[in-house]
């Protein structure tokens, strides 16, 4: 174990992939010379040279349609987004080609490819620059979705992805780069797609969350906790495949959930699993599951106003207080 | 002038090119009725009137070489070595067709000859070539990828982005434009600021030429000639050919956007009696020999649909098959 | 009233409002001279002239972001993009543009901007063209988001998108086109933004769907009424705004509900509609929403499986059944 | 040879590109004070050493004619008439922001000047710009769209796509590129296959030309002529201004891709001294009376700071506001 940062947890991940499997190629802006706009890609160009780590033009449905080439001819390519919001101009091969081309083309091919993006509000760059996409990505099939919230998970997770055979969207947020956590050395050391963790565990209610969300809901269980209240705080890691068995065993004890999402409300990955939990937890339920969500509108760029559309620490905590409240 | 014929190519050769446009053609005419008959649904794109730059283009190419295209994609599938049968099979839906018939008519793939896609999306294929030969390129194999694409296609942005990028990072990419001066009902010079889409290259330094692509030796020596630059300098070039489609846009298109007259002058440049002309003229083969040709293309299509008729549907598991590895 | 086709329905509106308001303009791929892929803007060019219908390259983002400024200078464009799946080429345009602008820049501009989209599966068109994106719509903030069931409604309700100073998403339902039905003739019936309709009452469930699935439910209620269990059918009509209150009132009277939606289920509209229901009406459900979903796969070609993965009036009727014999 | 300064505009237009190119860097550097008290926050993006650009463009124009930038805007938006103290506000995030808070360093806008907006997508103005051009030709207003971008953006689909669609449709649009070398880290030669950005006009048809972004002068006149050509013509004129940003690519780059050399090369040809040189050896200007101008720029600049910290913040329920009409 070290203590390392998920931005350093990240960057060791590329670099073991890329020592460990030469068909591995990192490409996007900026990620060499630049060595990223959020610095994961520290190290690589000098470490593996200007074949195997590649700047790219300002071409983001490009970027994605090369890789999308480049895993059909045997690479292993690891793309970078500079931000989650420019996957918008990639939708395009992300959607009617990535996820796709396997299935369409008769499962004579596959595309072992991974997608980094960060992502996440929070640090006053307004609306174009602030959005929460994972939902977009967990409705399309045909694609792994993954979002970790620790610098363990990141490592874990982004080796994992890169190993495996199927395109996979790859999530960061922007706030958690810095955060620090212990990370397993063993370079074979692999988070597996489709786990969910549960971070905390607790006998009362369930908070069901993601990346940043994660960090928020285990914070409010170390507060509640003190008032007397349980919570068991289930670390999804994997939008796709979710991992029904860990959210429904977790609720299925509690009896009660709360799901935290920072994308938008509406449609949002929240009301997926609100309704799977309804629908199969629906005898056993103490309460209707409570969403925190980010609000339905174009974040605003002012932080006085910003915060207030993302969930924060006070407005999960009134959840699960709500939702405790609540009694059927 | 024309180039003699013997000198372009062996006879053997010359013939193949024949035998590969008529089987084309026949095809695309079989497939039209079998639409007719509900056997064959969805969008059916035709590629009857073209087949000059299919034949010439893949001729012009290695084996190995990549190929794509998009949804009008028939006869080049088959021209690069897919059995008749077999995307006969994924148009009517088949288990036995070339994708199981999850695909279909605008999705044909074969991974084994190299063939690497039918695309639907316009100007879907532009990047995902130039990621084929920037492997190829990495992997040290000697392929270049071949791009086709319509003039409706031009106008995308992945038209410019993958332009700029295979120029950019020096890669074997050959983009060949099929303009047949419509994208579906829009003729090219109002959907393109400058018509003439080979001149389009000059803002990446990508050198281009036009080509008649009624013609099958010239596309033939075009691409020839194309793809050893290409092989020769490790970077892209680029084809433009001139050509026509007979059919409307797809089945469900009558055409009436095009005159008589400019549908005869087509007509009359039609590539397959042309060719055959040629080959008569110059000695290469008599009609009888034409004759014999044609024939055993009409049985190949007739076994073709017969083997379609006779395949059995997918499975109804085949749905959750073939996502995710 | 006349009988007409949706097709023609939506025809006329598009005529009405060309004859209503000069600053309407039509632009999209092949609608003027060719008349619509669909042939929805038969007749336009020919009675507006080509300044005022336009065909445009085939540049998805652009189209859209030259109505979003087309807008912002005083017209009020409708543009149509071929087919729905091709939105994935502009949803750069759509929602980091169109759906942002008024918000980011406080309030000082608006978009009176219509998009239509055909869309929907089942015409053996394989994955890249048979897709249901209005989740993606709907989870976006910053639009509207109609897909009309009727030709009354296509009517009605294209003529409020044009006529509204918000961007509006317009879906139409291609397997829907060829079918009539009543239209009033007064041009200046509207249908509401913003309200769902009651298109069938009925007491013992309530089942509510969209578009091509409001066609299948109210089948699907004419053949249960006769084995004696009463449907009442919500057609939402608007996506966005999501008519709360109609739908509440409806399950709040039968206790229970289906979702139906064509699209993918997972993070599909229908998990909003029944974590709503679910969060406001858990005290008097009889049993857990469920939902009838597209299947989450790209779709297949095939038509013997392609029709699997849609909702159909069996599996739609059989959701129907399960929900009545689940007491709670 | 240089024009003589009197030959191309009135003593007071002259002086008036040394006020706006002056308030320009005194803005850009007050922000970064700002920024770096924790005042300003987000992505901060400066326009210094480009201010020639700005000025000089913006006096080319007519008043109604759009402007349209990226996220690197402030310079542009003040030179059009916004206030400085509303920019400055609006960058703080306060209620009497140019957008009320909403939309940030980014995000200025302001219709009654015709400044269109900051866009923070790269390329994203593209095809608005072309929009507004559409509506202005269809309601009869005397109206060019001035699109300003970085070397960046023109790798953009929206680019392409834009170019093409305003030629075709002959609509006024002046697409002005301020090629500043560098997009973030990555030199233009590393991002462009044809690094000479007005040259990738030729596949649209459209005419273009460079001009020295470092002088106000040569700009000013390059836009004027442009900009008469649109208006006369109809069509769209590219123009690129070769220029170079002082500081990194936003506050968090530290621009560690440069060279000293560069860097000094290019700080000797900064737009300010020069222009109050020639002034003054035109006998334009006394240095008293740039003195003069300059104390009443940071005046000016010193009160919209005062004004933005004294602003209120907005409102809770402004969140919901402005969403919808
Ligand atoms: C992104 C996208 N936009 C629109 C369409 C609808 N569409 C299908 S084919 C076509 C015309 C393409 O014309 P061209 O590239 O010239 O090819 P051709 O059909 O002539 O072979 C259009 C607009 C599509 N399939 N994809
Ligand atoms: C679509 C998109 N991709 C990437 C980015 C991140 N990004 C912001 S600025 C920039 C570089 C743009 O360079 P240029 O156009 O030369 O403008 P400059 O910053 O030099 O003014 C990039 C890549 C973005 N904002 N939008
Ligand atoms: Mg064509
Ligand atoms: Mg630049």
């Amino acid at each position: 174990m070290s203590e390392m940062t998920y931005r350093d947890a990240l960057n060791l991940a590329l670099k073991e992939e890329m020592r460990h499997d030469p068909s591995v190629v990192v490409l996007g802006e900026d990620v060499a010379l630049y060595e990223g706009a959020f610095k994961v890609t520290r190290g690589l160009l000098s470490e593996f040279g200007e074949e195997r780590v590649k700047d790219t033009p300002i071409s983001e449905n490009t970027i994605i349609g090369v890789s999308v080439g480049a895993a059909m001819g045997g690479l292993r390519p690891v793309a970078e987004l500079m931000t989650v919001n420019f996957a918008l101009l990639a939708m395009d091969q992300i959607v009617n080609h990535m996820a796709k081309i396997r299935s369409m083309f008769g499962g004579q091919t596959c595309l072992p490819m991974t997608i980094r993006m960060p992502g996440g509000g929070g640090s006053q760059l307004g609306a174009q620059h602030s959005q929460s996409l994972e939902t977009y990505f967990m409705h399309c099939p045909g694609m792994y979705v993954l979002y970790p919230a620790t610098p363990a998970d990141a490592k874990g997770l982004l080796k994992s992805a890169i190993r495996n055979n199927n395109p996979v969207i790859f999530l960061e947020h922007e706030l958690l780069y810095n955060s620090k956590g212990e990370v397993p050395d063993d370079p074979e050391f692999l988070v597996p797609i489709g786990k969910a963790d549960v971070k905390r565990a607790g006998e009362q209610v369930t908070i069901v969350a993601y990346a940043r969300m994660t960090i928020l809901a285990l914070q409010v269980a170390d507060e509640l906790a003190s008032s007397g209240i349980s919570c068991e705080v289930v670390d999804l890691r994997s939008l796709t495949p979710l991992d029904d068995e860990t959210i429904l065993t977790s609720v299925r004890k509690t009896g009660r959930a709360v799901v935290v999402e920072e994308c938008w409300r509406t449609c949002g990955l929240g009301a997926e699993i609100a309704s799977r939990i309804h629908e199969q937890c629906f005898d056993i339920l103490k309460a209707p599951v409570k969403r925190v969500s980010g609000l339905d509108v174009p974040m605003p760029y002012s932080r006085k106003i910003e915060k207030l559309c993302i969930p924060q620490v006070e407005t999960i905590t009134q959840a699960v207080m709500d939702v405790m409240s609540d009694n059927y | 002038m024309e180039a003699q014929l013997r000198k372009v190519a062996p006879d053997q050769e010359l013939l193949k090119f024949y035998d590969q446009m008529f089987i084309s053609r026949e095809f695309e005419e079989r497939c039209a009725e079998q639409y007719t008959k509900g056997h064959i649904t969805g969008f059916l794109h035709l590629y009857s009137g073209q087949e000059a730059v299919a034949v010439g283009a893949t001729a012009g190419l290695h084996r190995d070489d990549y190929i794509l295209s998009a949804y009008r994609e028939h006869a080049q599938a088959i021209v690069r070595g897919a059995e008749p049968r077999r995307v006969m099979a994924e148009l009517f839906g088949k288990a036995t067709g070339l994708c199981k018939g999850k695909g279909g008519s605008m999705h044909l793939f074969a991974p084994d000859l190299n063939f690497m896609g039918g695309y639907a999306i316009v100007g879907g294929q532009f990047p995902i070539s130039v990621g084929l030969a920037f492997a190829a390129r990495y992997r040290g194999e000697d392929r270049v990828a071949a791009c086709f694409f319509g003039d409706g296609a031009v106008n995308q942005g992945t038209f410019h982005e993958s332009l700029n990028w295979a120029q950019l990072w020096q890669l074997p990419v050959l983009f060949i434009c099929e303009n047949n001066f419509y994208g579906i009902g829009t003729e090219v010079h109002r959907s393109s600021a400058l018509a003439s889409i080979h001149k389009r290259t000059c803002g990446y330094d990508i050198p281009s030429e036009k080509v008649d692509g009624m013609d099958v030796i010239a596309v033939y020596r075009a691409v020839k000639y194309a793809a050893e630059k290409v092989r020769e300098t490790g970077r892209p070039y680029f084809i433009e050919a001139t050509t026509f489609r007979f059919r409307g846009h797809s089945m469900a298109d009558p055409g009436k956007y095009r005159s008589a007259a400019e549908n005869d002058m087509w007509k009359a440049r039609d590539p397959l009696p042309n060719y055959a002309n040629r080959l008569i003229v110059e000695g290469i083969a008599t009609r009888a020999a034409l004759d014999d040709i044609e024939a055993r293309c009409r049985t190949t299509v007739d076994e073709a649909v017969t083997f379609a008729e006779e395949s059995p549907w997918p499975e109804d598991r085949e749905i959750w098959e073939d996502i995710y590895v």
